[in-house]
């Protein structure tokens, strides 16, 4: 389990963000070399496009301890496979809608589209969402007390 | 020696109970039926008379953990984190998942003996309760079990708005006696024998009550093994696991690794020999379709186990996978089938 | 067992003033799998690279993680490198701790803590590489295009030029598509046929280009590289190679009351004919279903005037089978069918005409030899109403909501035109908005409107009712908001256009992809317009999207050079990071096929080995054409099963480097 | 259903007899008096065993995909809702239509026996159904109930009595129609709630599971080779629910898994040893992919691309649900 506490005691969220190659990976280096800052707390997977992600990945992220997991792709209609992120538009729009039904927050789970230009809003995105799931706290209703509770 | 008190009690006697040990009942929570632990706000189902699951996850619950790993870098630490052991009470343990347990015993107290199940049994203190209203799916009596006067540690009854308490064993003796409080001695027996009586009627005239058993002797095993029908047995069967998951002898198990990010904790989870990957091994599945895993099943109950023990069914008539089988396919038409009908 | 070696750069002080890079390669050493651990001030240079080379060779190095800058900026250079130690470049992952890291956060604390997570991610993940290699493919060197209008016809020729082979494949029995039946062209005005048929003859005669006209593309197998088609070439009855073009069977053919298509119906041609004077190949054809020869049996007139013999009665379909390496689509437009838009009474009254059966009766080689007149009557008309977007910009199902594009322009066109040959003719225009976006296209409507007086109404035509003779033209002046009403001779209505009804078939075949509106698809919309998303599918002219004759031979001439790029390679290199099916868990239910953009996904059946009396058991499975595939990951998804994986980003891969965020 | 019985099985002894088909796969009786087993007859003289009542309420579909693969061609008996899921497994290449001759049948809604049993009813005897009511012969007296009462949950919410596919229908002159509401009145009650009340809600109906894959493995729609929770390599292979993750997880994958796909045809439900209301999940997905999609009947047809396959370029987007509102 990661740390999720500051020096100074405040909980510090942990959050998955998987970025498609073409636009929106390619927008948080943007953000990067225009030195735009967002919490440490946001780790980037790269997969090739946001059709890559699999519910299953959400949830893993979950059941390990995220608090927060958002995916960001291409504009629609800018898609670097023409329709990748039509799909993953679909998938999680139908898995995040489940996940409220299950009584899961809904604003630990987000789906954005930045492009390759758009440095500023990634970091934007970013920091939005942190100050959104810091405010929710820690994620306890997706989490696996397995993978919580140090084995000692 | 009889002890009785009024049901209305019974209320004082749990908390009585779990004042000293945990208590286990019958405890209905979003319209399950499970033997969970007690406590004041449980809505306790004496009335039940088979919880989903049988009695027998007390002993062996469907999953447990057995050890853990702890890993630092490269540094690798065997931790233990099994539950630590605590005494307790079962209580309204039916007359067929208290045979369940001898049949089970049977397996995990024989060499090598299983200590997670070994240490559970130890600190139990079984409490029984007689059947009042079997029902058609109830076919305990074909094993020499009588649902009217349950073995255990202690047995209880039910009769016109009282618990009657029998002890059976010294575990049973100082379960009582720890009770005197709302427990007193029980002069009216013959009433008490009278509803036995009556519920041994009923038990006669259930559909199930005679099953020929004649053919599932050892001698047979192979001609049992071969015989065709196996193949219109199973060919319904989905190869879920509800038979064995609702089962109070089913008794396999895996023993899995889930990789904690920091660890490996190992633990233990029931298995099923219906499912496709039971006992898969390098070599591939010995067992490779759900015929033989069909055939397995019920050979290992009604003619591997006894073979093995004194011929004792591995089956106890609690009826749960004749209600809870998705396709209807069952223990008791795998018996008239293989078996023939009535003696 | 694994032997990961993890390298730290430093980038100078870009790494190194917010992480502690020694911190990291110490963190990194630490992990199980990783043998060495080293950081160094600038992997990529010269130095570095040989560094990493040398650790590998010294370290027998199975997995190289890279602890630097974006992988979008030295993935390649580094998998060069480990290559030239002996390693397979997929055995290379990239953590990305400058751009994610050390540029964005300033604590040092904070990011060396996240660069040893982002590490430690990578190491997770190349623990789970597997070495790849691209595969190699053949490429045909010839061309198909489907579809001989301006647009194939330019695409071919300039395929040609470039040495290549190319094969028009045409439906009519003449190329030259919508362009042979304009007058003349906008905003130059100079004529259609003098531009076009020179290029049609170039064409005809260009020893590389061979022109299956009369004929159809029937199915198309393989991918980008190696396709192979079925072409049906329909039967003429009349031999190609023997029919000289006289044009003696046309006049003496007694089943004269055809309509003639290539006047849209505004006059009538004989059974056997030649489309018109320029048609290529000029080779007469049969209509079938007039000629009364094949209809009873007796006549036989246009075999007996013929002195080639070229008549073949008995003709059949041919079917051809070629191979190709690259496939153009250019099967065009055609204007809307109006029978929905009672409104404006085209049914109703011959007087109303659609903007292109105008140009035949403004064509020197029309039904009028040129003259105006009123199909009605044949007098000469003194008021015409133009009628725009009659189906383009619509919101509703009767037409389309794009903008069809040519139409501002062309009704400018034939505006001037009519307004300069009869100058006593009153033209009005009926418009929702004139767009002239090109160059000189806003002068040549300005002309039109201020040299030529054209009355252009901005408003749209409720309603025209045909009355002795006229058309009484209702509609609303938006701007002075008055109700108009015109006693018009003629009413020319501008209809959307649309792709042909072909294009639907054409892209199944290909499994390129098509919009809501049947236009075909770009692989990206601003990136690469005239490529299909289906590698080896282009697209040229109007199958795209609505365009001009300049804009059309602009795509069709970009069109070319794409496929020119690709039939100049020998072979076809493929990203290696393409989907796979495990075929012993697929149950061949076609959800990834229908995900997949590319058309990758093919299924056959298999024979499987099973358990039990029966022995093995025939199954339906995913073949994953990995020329074809572009590793987007669509089909990964879709699949329940998980049968389906992505070779480099595989979910084995992805859930580590999940869980090892998390851990 | 006396008539159709005999219907049934007089055409299943012709399809015998002119050797049309070498199996017929229907129901025969179990040991109890509301067992119905699913089997595959091979001759005429096994179809003494064939029965067709309230209780026939297993979908038949799936057991084609084996059977289909069988020497010979087999005949099967759909009920109207059990036709969508035989048009889905078509659509799938599942199972091999040339193999089949489907015989569509009537269906006046199944009965659920665990209703019938809620009401206290023990040591059943026999069981009478009579027109509109049910009557329950017990050891401990006799009970009656009015049909409607103890249909299963999925009868009352019926697809409707149309067949979407068959090669033969035997109906019943008189119809009946079991629907009483509409079938995502429930999944609006929990739409309604708070999200609290809605988590749970759902850990409590799926604490209970206990991870038989009933609902899995009847499922017609769940039809791979081999299941990603069966899969060691798909690293979510379970055999129980050891944390209440797990519990979430399963069914929220198989759900998912199954979206666009599912037909309603409610097995998972029926099934279920727990009774935990396991077409709630489904008919929540089929309910927002009719309003965000268009409305969708998987299995209606052979051809149509479901919803997950399939987009719209201007489709809603997924912040639709942080948009719900709420605190969180």
């Amino acid at each position: 389990m990661p740390v999720k506490t500051t020096e100074n005691g405040e909980f510090k969220p942990l959050i998955v963000a998987f970025c498609c190659n073409w636009c929106s990976y390619a927008g948080a280096d943007l953000a990067g070399t225009s030195r735009l800052s967002y919490p440490a707390d946001v780790k980037i997977i790269r997969v090739p496009c946001s059709c890559r992600v699999n519910p299953l990945f959400i949830l893993r992220a979950f059941q390990r301890g995220a608090d927060g997991v958002i995916i960001c792709g291409c504009h629609p209609g800018d898609c670097h496979y023409t329709t990748g992120n039509y799909y993953a538009r679909r998938r999680m729009t139908l898995l995040f809608s489940m996940l409220d039904y299950l009584g899961i927050e809904r604003k630990r789970t987000r789906v954005e589209w930045v492009s390759a230009a758009e440095g500023v809003r990634f970091s934007e995105v970013m920091n939005d969402f942190a100050k959104h799931i810091t405010e929710l706290g820690e994620n306890k209703k997706l989490e696996d007390l397995r993978c919580k509770k140090s084995l000692d | 020696m009889y002890y009785k008190m009024k049901v209305e009690k019974l209320p004082e006697l749990y908390a009585l109970i779990a004042s000293e040990k945990a208590l286990y009942l019958p405890i209905e929570q979003a319209g399950a039926v499970e033997f969970r632990k007690w406590d004041e706000s449980s809505c306790v189902r004496l009335d039940c008379l088979n919880t989903l699951k049988s009695a027998k996850g007390v002993f062996l619950p469907q999953s447990e953990n057995l050890v853990a790993f702890k890993t630092e870098g490269k540094n690798i630490s065997v931790i233990d984190n099994s539950e630590t052991a605590f005494p307790f009470v079962i209580f309204g343990v039916r007359a067929c998942d208290a045979r369940s347990f001898d049949i089970l015993d049977r397996v995990f107290l024989s060499d090598p003996v299983d200590t997670y199940y070994k240490t559970r049994r130890d600190n139990a203190t079984v409490v029984t309760l007689a059947c009042n209203e079997p029902e058609e799916t109830c076919f305990c009596r074909n094993f020499g079990i009588d649902a009217a006067d349950p073995a255990g540690d202690a047995s209880a009854w039910i009769v016109d708005g009282e618990l009657y308490v029998r002890p059976n064993t010294e575990k049973g003796e100082t379960f009582v006696s720890r009770l005197s409080q709302l427990l007193e001695e029980a002069s009216d027996v013959e009433k008490l024998e009278a509803a036995k009586q009556s519920v041994r009627d009923i038990l006669g005239k259930l559909p199930f009550a005679e099953l020929n058993l004649d053919r599932f002797k050892g001698d047979n095993m192979l001609d049992i093994f071969h015989d065709p029908a196996w193949k219109s047995l199973s060919e319904s069967c989905l190869g879920c696991g509800t038979c064995t998951y609702v089962c109070p002898t089913c008794q396999c198990y895996d023993i899995k690794d889930f990789d904690t990010g920091s660890g490996i904790q190992r633990y233990r989870t029931w298995d099923s020999c219906m499912f496709s990957d039971f006992t898969k091994t390098a070599g591939g599945q010995p067992r490779p379709s759900q015929v033989e895993r069909f055939r397995q099943r019920f050979m290992h109950k009604l003619v591997y186990y006894p073979m093995n023990n004194d011929d004792i069914y591995g089956c106890v008539g609690c009826g749960r996978c004749v209600a809870k089988c998705p396709v209807s396919m069952n223990i008791v038409k795998v018996i008239k089938t293989l078996g023939g009908e009535k003696k | 067992m694994h032997r990961i070696g993890v390298f730290v750069c430093w980038c100078g002080t870009n790494i190194a003033a917010t992480v502690d890079v020694k911190a990291v390669a110490e963190a990194a050493r630490k992990e199980p799998g990783v043998v060495f651990a080293t950081d160094y001030q600038y992997m990529c240079s010269e130095a570095g690279q040989a560094l990493i080379r040398q650790a590998i060779k010294d370290n027998a190095l199975t997995g190289v993680v890279i602890c630097s800058c974006s992988p979008r900026m030295h993935e390649a250079t580094f998998r060069k490198t480990v290559q030239a130690a002996g390693l397979n470049p997929y055995m290379l992952e990239i953590a990305n701790i400058r751009e994610q890291c050390s540029w964005i956060h300033k604590d040092i604390k904070e990011g060396t803590e996240k660069a040893i997570i982002l590490a430690r991610t990578a190491i997770a993940k190349v623990m789970l590489n597997k070495p790849l290699t691209a595969g190699e493919s053949a490429v045909t060197k010839r061309a198909l295009v489907i579809g001989g209008g301006i647009a194939g016809i330019q695409s071919a020729l300039d395929i040609a030029e470039a040495g290549y082979e190319v094969d028009i494949v045409e439906k009519q029995p003449t190329i030259g598509g919508k362009m042979t039946q304009i007058d003349k062209t906008f905003p130059t005005l100079d004529c259609a046929a003098c531009i076009l048929t020179p290029k049609m003859v170039d064409a005809a005669q260009n020893e590389k280009i061979k022109i299956f006209s009369y004929s159809q593309v029937e199915e198309v197998k393989g991918f980008v590289g190696s396709f192979k088609a079925k072409i049906r070439k329909k039967a003429r009855f009349v031999d190609e190679n023997l029919c000289t073009g006289c044009g003696d069977c046309t006049s003496k053919c007694p089943s004269k009351k055809n309509k003639n298509e290539f006047n849209l119906g505004l006059d009538n041609r004989p059974a056997i004919y030649i489309p018109f004077a320029q048609a290529v190949p000029k080779v007469a054809v049969i209509d079938a279903e007039a000629c009364i020869k094949k209809k009873t049996g007796k006549c036989g007139l246009c075999e007996k005037v013929c002195s080639a013999g070229a008549i073949k009665y008995d003709q059949q379909d041919e079917i051809i089978e070629r191979e190709y390496g690259a496939i153009v689509v250019a099967t065009g437009f055609n204007p809307i069918k109006l029978d929905k838009y009672d409104e404006y009474a085209y049914s109703q009254s011959p007087d109303v005409v659609t903007s292109l059966e105008l140009e035949r009766l403004m064509n020197a080689a029309g039904p009028t030899q040129g003259t105006l007149l009123r199909p009605s009557d044949g007098t000469h008309p003194h008021t015409i109403v133009f009628i725009q977007c009659v189906g383009s910009r619509c919101d509703d199902a009767r037409g389309k909501s794009y903008c069809s594009k040519i139409c501002c322009m062309y009704t400018a066109k034939h505006a001037m035109l009519i307004r300069e040959k009869y100058p006593d003719t009153d033209v009005h225009v009926f418009y929702i908005d004139v767009r002239t976006p090109g160059k000189n296209f806003d002068e040549f409507y300005r002309r039109a409107v201020e040299q030529y007086g054209v009355d252009y109404i901005k408003g749209m035509v409720g309603k025209v009712i045909p009355h002795d003779g006229k058309l009484l033209v209702q509609g609303s002046d938006l701007i002075s908001n008055e109700q108009v009403k015109i006693d018009a001779d003629m009413v020319v209505l501008a209809a959307a256009i649309e792709p042909d009804p072909t294009a639907r078939s054409v892209a199944t075949m290909l499994t390129a992809s098509i919009d809501t509106n049947d236009f075909f698809t770009e692989a990206h919309p601003k990136l690469r317009p005239v490529e299909s998303p289906t590698a080896g599918v282009f697209l040229s002219g109007v199958c795209q999207g609505p365009k001009d004759i300049p804009e059309t031979v602009a795509q069709a001439s970009a069109c070319a050079a794409k496929v020119i790029g690709l039939l100049a390679k020998d072979k076809l290199l493929s990203n290696p990071c393409v989907a796979r099916a495990d075929e012993s868990l697929c149950s061949g239910c076609s959800v990834c096929q229908n995900v997949c953009p590319y058309g990758a996904i093919t299924y056959e059946d298999r024979e499987f080995r099973i358990p039990g009396p029966k022995r093995s058991e025939i199954r339906r499975v995913a073949q994953v054409n990995e020329a074809v595939c572009q590793g987007c990951g669509a089909c990964t998804v879709a699949c329940p099963s998980g049968a389906m994986d992505l070779k480099g980003f595989s979910t084995k891969q992805i859930m580590a480097e999940v869980d090892a965020i998390c851990r | 259903m006396q008539e159709i019985f005999g219907l049934i099985k007089e055409k299943a002894e012709k399809l015998f007899a002119d050797g049309s088909v070498n199996r017929v796969l229907g129901w025969k009786k179990g040991e109890t008096e509301y067992d119905r087993i699913p089997s595959v007859f091979e001759s005429a003289e096994e179809l003494e065993e064939f029965v067709y009542d309230g209780f026939c309420a297993a979908n038949l579909s799936k057991y084609l995909i084996r059977e289909s693969r069988e020497d010979g061609k087999i005949a099967v008996l759909l009920k109207p809702c059990d036709s969508y899921s035989f048009n889905q497994l078509v659509k799938e290449h599942r199972i091999k239509r040339d193999n089949i001759y489907a015989i569509g049948i009537d269906c006046d809604g199944k009965l659920d026996i665990d209703k019938i049993k809620a009401a206290g009813v023990k040591a059943i005897q026999s069981i009478e159904e009579n027109g509109s009511e049910v009557i329950v012969h017990t050891l401990y007296g006799d009970k009656k109930f009015n049909r409607q009462d103890v249909l299963l949950e999925r009868c009352l919410c019926c697809k409707g009595k149309d067949h979407v596919s068959g090669d033969e229908f035997i109906l019943a002159q008189n119809r009946v129609d079991t629907t009483v509401k509409d079938r995502f009145e429930d999944v609006r009650k929990l739409e309604a709630m708070t999200p609290d009340e809605r988590f749970e809600f759902w850990r409590s109906e799926l604490s209970k599971c206990i991870r038989c894959n009933a609902c899995r493995n009847v499922c017609p729609a769940c039809n791979c080779i081999k299941c990603v929770f069966d899969n060691e390599d798909s690293g979510v292979a379970a055999k129980a629910n050891v944390d209440t993750f797990e519990e979430n997880m399963f069914h929220i994958i198989r759900a998912f898994h199954v979206a666009g796909r599912c037909t309603d045809c409610g097995e998972c439900s029926r099934v279920c040893p727990q009774h935990i209301p396991l077409h709630l999940l489904n008919r929540k997905f089929i309910k927002d992919i009719d309003e965000l999609y268009g409305e969708f009947k998987a299995g209606a047809d052979t051809e149509t691309k479901g919803p997950l396959t399939d987009y719209r370029t201007g489709d809603a987007e997924p912040s639709l649900i942080s948009d719900r509102g709420g605190s969180n």
